[in-house]
């Protein structure tokens, strides 16, 4: 078994970007994988406690709580957060906050990573 | 126990969204790295300019005047002084008509590295090389 | 109609804009678009820049990329964001972003 | 003097579309305009207050405190708002919440639209 | 004390990010625009699909089985029932390769009205009545 | 190397895809990716179907846009998100998202 880094920079809610690294991650686990997310960019928000789920939007908050049990490591891009007014305190008990690094390292450690950029 | 290199490609123009910004900070912080690894592992980005990631190049940007953030164009010289490799694609710099000395140099700040001007295939060589890609 | 178009930006244009007429048109590049007036791909103007329209590219996002009043092709003319405005509620009807 | 209307969709911190949309309000503003914004998707995090000032990010909170001083009105499309975990009490005093009606019923007041829409 | 037209143009494709669905939507908002107009006013929308945009009529979309979130199609039909002019352009269907029985249709739940497959030139006659434009 | 690539978009796909070479390469469409497996634009398959490569698409993705398997190209094999994981894992080293 390996481990899947997914570094997630452009997903936003309304993007399906956001939809399919979370559902690439629940694959992996159920394969047998470990997996780490870094959210980094507006990406940042997915993490964000109290998402009200309405039906005409992606609900992200479900899944990254469920991921977290799993066992899956989620980190926040510290200062891609503050700047967007989003504080620690807000986000999912159990999401990382750190810098750049953290992606990097996990990189090295793993076997795959998916780095999904863009806008 | 050893140092992996990995490629970042960077292919999108300068200040749509932030991409190539985090393209350029996320390699910078190659620097830092070392303290979440053990003894003698390291991370050596590559950083390669393709496409429209070559108009990220140019030099004179006034970001700070304009838009009050930091220019990609100082994240590119910050990217020379901690002497990581930064490569852009000859034949998309011809594709646009964009002279070599258009080009961000960092040799005011004390860089000894320079912006290095190589073929496409050179670049191909590098993601060949490197254990892992991210495009920006 | 009196169209303006907000040409933001390079590679990515969508073929909207070479299909929609107007007796009077305006682009006004902004963003990444100002490549469209500063750029000569394989030594070529951009296809924008043939249209029967007015030009017009925002200063302050060419500074903010390195290029020059000396960049810009002769039939585009450099305004900045007041002078949008002006275009905006003087010369135009309707306005679109792509 | 004219009434424009600005309908910020794409709107991101790190989006120059947002700084855009800032720029064009207080330059219709300084030439004796009247100003609506309305803010939907992804440009409801524009409003969000305690937005941190670091120099590689867009900071839109400042503009946004200094628009609705001048009288501008901004509005917040309260479902995208709610969705991305961004609750009234977080956003910047003075922004209205409202449903997309608000946006029509502007756009049929106004001489001037811009809609800044996609991504 | 009139009503406007105004033109929403939907030219990028399905579930990419909301704009498609928030087009639509925002249209739909047009029944309730007049708590906060005066007597009289109105604005009737006239959505239009160009280019990309086509893409979101194509009928059987299971967004919510696989993503938990309201199809464009719902959205789509709950215009039709609303009584909006949703017009595709043909000439972007005969491209595209999409036949109209493939279309979204809202006769099973009782909706008067249909897509409605118009040339382009159509297309460019509503907005030139249009008195605003907003691109999706 | 065994390059994967994600192909996410239909009309903006970078020319990227075109350019990288690679001794074993596998496009997977998902997004509206999915319409290069499906579309045929003026009676034309997608030009990158003619590259030397494998090709999937994410059935989600198909369904999500009233697509079906009989829409799909033949040379394209229609995956899952497990199918996905294995492919990454088993079949490729390097995966790049465009």
């Amino acid at each position: 078994m390996g481990t899947l880094t997914i570094g997630c920079f452009a997903s936003l809610v309304g993007s399906k970007s956001l939809d399919f690294s979370l559902k690439l991650a629940k694959a992996a686990l159920d394969k047998g994988h470990k997996v780490n997310i870094w959210l980094s960019s507006n990406a940042t928000i997915m993490a964000k406690a109290n998402q009200k789920h309405l039906k005409d939007y992606s609900h992200s908050e479900k899944y990254v709580r469920e991921l977290l049990e799993r066992g899956v490591e989620i980190c926040e891009c510290e200062a891609c957060a503050l700047a967007r007014g989003i504080q620690k305190a807000e986000t999912v008990e159990g999401v990382e906050w750190s810098a750049m690094h953290w992606y990097l390292a996990k990189i090295y450690n793993s076997d795959r990573v998916v780095h999904i950029g863009g806008e | 126990m050893s140092v992996i290199e990995v490629g970042f490609i960077i292919q999108r123009p300068p200040y749509k969204s932030e991409t190539s910004t985090l393209g350029v900070t996320h390699a910078i912080s190659y620097q830092v790295v070392d303290m979440l690894l053990e003894e003698g592992q390291g991370v050596t980005p590559k950083v390669c300019f393709i496409g429209e990631g070559v108009l990220n190049c140019i030099s004179g940007q006034k970001a700070m005047e304009n838009y009050g953030v930091t220019s990609i164009e100082s994240h590119i010289k910050n990217a020379l002084l901690v002497d990581l490799d930064l490569y852009v694609c000859k034949e998309d710099l011809e594709r646009f008509g964009i002279s070599e000395d258009r080009l961000i140099d960092a040799e005011d700040m004390g860089a000894d590295k320079k912006l290095q001007v190589v073929p496409f295939s050179e670049i191909q060589k590098i993601l060949n090389n490197s254990k892992h890609l991210l495009v920006f | 109609m009196k169209l303006c178009i907000f040409v933001n930006d390079f590679k990515t244009v969508t073929d909207t804009v070479e299909r929609l007429s107007a007796e009077k048109l305006g682009l006004i590049f902004i963003q990444n678009g100002v490549f469209h007036a500063t750029i000569k791909e394989n030594g070529k103007s951009s296809h924008l820049l043939e249209k029967p329209a007015s030009f017009y590219v925002l200063a302050e996002d060419l500074a903010t990329r390195g290029l020059t009043d000396a960049d810009v092709d002769k039939r585009v003319k450099i305004v900045n964001y007041g002078d949008v405005v002006d275009l905006i509620f003087n010369e135009y009807e309707k306005i679109i972003w792509l």
